[in-house]
């Protein structure tokens, strides 16, 4: 399949969890995005090796979703996080995103009954004389040739930079289970210590993935304290 | 008829493409205002019409009538044309209705990179893409005369306006309607929905 | 106004070339007494009108009113003498050192529409459409030899980095395929990747 049919039929991640909320017949709200979490995340696994920029997008609403989901788990790091507002708009996102899907679907109505309007194709030959603009020079159009070069090649390098800036969940879950092997306790303020954005928003992600398989387990003696993260079935110290 | 509604016709046939208002007041010597008048005139004379006027940010160009649109296709039976896929009719939906529109606003509301659909768009001519008129360093996208010519769309005032066409989807936390008709069934109605309706249209110009 | 009238009008528009009696009458289903009658209505109703519906040996055209033709004339030149926009140049440009070039080569390259400048290019003698030597069903522009002479130009080599700005300005490559790593080896390699590795996508259909 080509490349321009693959993009447009790939589902982003608003389309996926619209549709997650729907098949189970869900209102929009912050209760049930916090219900179909998992399958989102579930949905973020099968994806293994997705080009960068779309795995960005998906990491974003992840990370929106683990906060909800998290509100009432760990009260103190949603506090931290909520400074962003964005955080807390998802509900009002998902709601936009599916009215302007039923835009979409009136546009689509109207296409379906095939009432184009076509133009005039032709035009009189006897139009054309040779008068060409003055201005258009040889150097004029070699500095035009030269901007696309150079605009084509920014086009190209994008993409390139993202890759670098943007880690695998596969590789930020080993990096975690390589820190917990040397120190069977860290704490999560560690964890998250000098990170990017984008490598909270991993980390985060990547811990909930050790959690819901049983790899590692989450303790905060009381509220506002720290959150210790260690392997699943060791004895706390 | 009025000479300079008449010579306005033949310039506007001539064309056979999108001619901008700027370009009738040099050709003709006419202020704006009486150019408009005119241009509504011809506009209302045609509508019923084979070939219809439409307008787009002050540029005009005549087409056939939409409801033509089969015997057309089939005279020039060479001329097939691509379907809109999900992901371009959804930015397009987007761009519709909150024109001018940056790219970040709409990466907001899809929650994905759109550039690349953005460009294909571009390609087609369905969308065009001008610097803001409130900040020049920032791009705007607008739908264009050819996605009018595309959905068989005479008048940008006889869309549908959006709360309508959107009434479907109820705001977060509330649960949907019971009862509700369905969408097709509203989408129907609007399209016929009185012109007195369209100054509420959410469209901008 | 009747259906089939308006059919005719549109089908006459959108020719833009004389079309013969019996053509409306395969494409419409009407016997030609009928259509006699109605393209007769039309020429009437048209008559006063800035466009005219001309007829000779059972073929029809529209056509600009004659006493129009000053204006229409000032129009086309005022079209002539307008200063090339950056679009224009860059449209230009790209013609100039990539001829013979395809409308969907220019188009992807430019990432935008070109179908106007291309028009404007053309009725401005500076550039000319032709049929591929390879593809007959495609078109291709180049420049015309006047252009060319006017620019002082015997060989397109001698164009100022022609080998590198041709090579530097070609088809974008696809940006990096979602289920695939994007560095450099691989985006080379995309490009004539077959297209079994496209299952292994992780993409959905």
């Amino acid at each position: 399949m080509p490349y321009q049919v693959r993009i447009e039929k790939f589902q982003g991640p608003l389309e996926v969890l619209l549709q997650l909320i729907e098949e189970q017949k869900l209102p929009i709200s912050e209760i049930s995005l916090a219900e179909v979490t998992q399958q989102f995340l579930e949905h973020i696994k099968s994806l293994q090796d997705i080009n960068p920029e779309l795995l960005a997008d998906f990491l974003t609403v992840a990370s929106k979703l683990l906060v909800i989901k998290s509100k009432t788990l760990l009260p103190s790091l949603v506090e931290e996080l909520e400074e962003e507002e964005e955080f807390s708009d998802l509900a009002y996102q998902l709601t936009q995103f599916k009215k302007f899907k039923l835009v979409a679907k009136y546009l689509e109505s109207l296409e379906t009954k095939k009432h184009y309007s076509f133009a005039r194709e032709g035009w009189e030959e006897d139009f054309v004389s040779f008068y060409p603009d003055p201005t258009a020079s040889i150097g004029v159009l070699y500095k035009a040739m030269q901007s696309l070069a150079h605009s084509l090649e920014e086009i190209t390098r994008l993409p390139k930079q993202m890759v670098k800036e943007v880690i695998s969940i596969s590789q930020k879950i080993k990096d975690l289970q390589n820190l917990l092997g040397q120190k069977i306790e860290i704490k999560l303020s560690e964890a998250l210590q000098k990170k990017s954005r984008t490598e909270i928003i991993v980390t985060f992600l990547a811990l909930l993935e050790l959690i819901k398989q049983r790899i590692l387990t989450v303790d905060q003696e009381m509220l506002f304290s720290e959150i210790k993260i260690r392997k699943f079935n060791q004895p706390v110290i | 008829m009025n000479d300079t509604q008449s010579q306005i016709e033949s310039i506007l046939f001539a064309a056979s493409r999108p001619v901008k208002l700027g370009e009738l007041v040099k050709t003709l010597g006419l202020g704006k205002t009486e150019l408009l008048e005119l241009l509504e005139k011809i506009k209302n004379e045609y509508s019923a019409r084979g070939i219809n006027l439409i307008e787009k940010d002050e540029r005009y160009q005549l087409v056939t009538n939409p409801a033509n649109g089969p015997a057309v296709g089939n005279f020039n039976s060479a001329e097939l044309r691509e379907k809109l896929t999900d992901a371009s009719l959804e930015t397009l939906a987007i761009i519709l209705y909150k024109q001018p529109v940056s790219r970040a606003e709409i990466e907001a509301i899809r929650g994905v990179n759109s550039q690349y659909i953005l460009r294909q768009l571009l390609i087609r001519g369905m969308v065009e893409k001008s610097t803001s008129s409130e900040d020049s360093r920032r791009y705007v996208y607008k739908t264009t005369l050819e996605f009018m010519t595309h959905l068989g769309i005479t008048d940008m005032k006889n869309l549908p306006d959006f709360e309508m066409l959107t009434r479907a989807v109820s705001l977060p936390e509330e649960p949907p309607l019971p009862g509700k008709k369905s969408n097709d069934e509203e989408l129907e109605k609007n399209e016929n929905a009185p012109a007195s309706q369209d100054e509420e249209s959410g469209i901008k110009n």
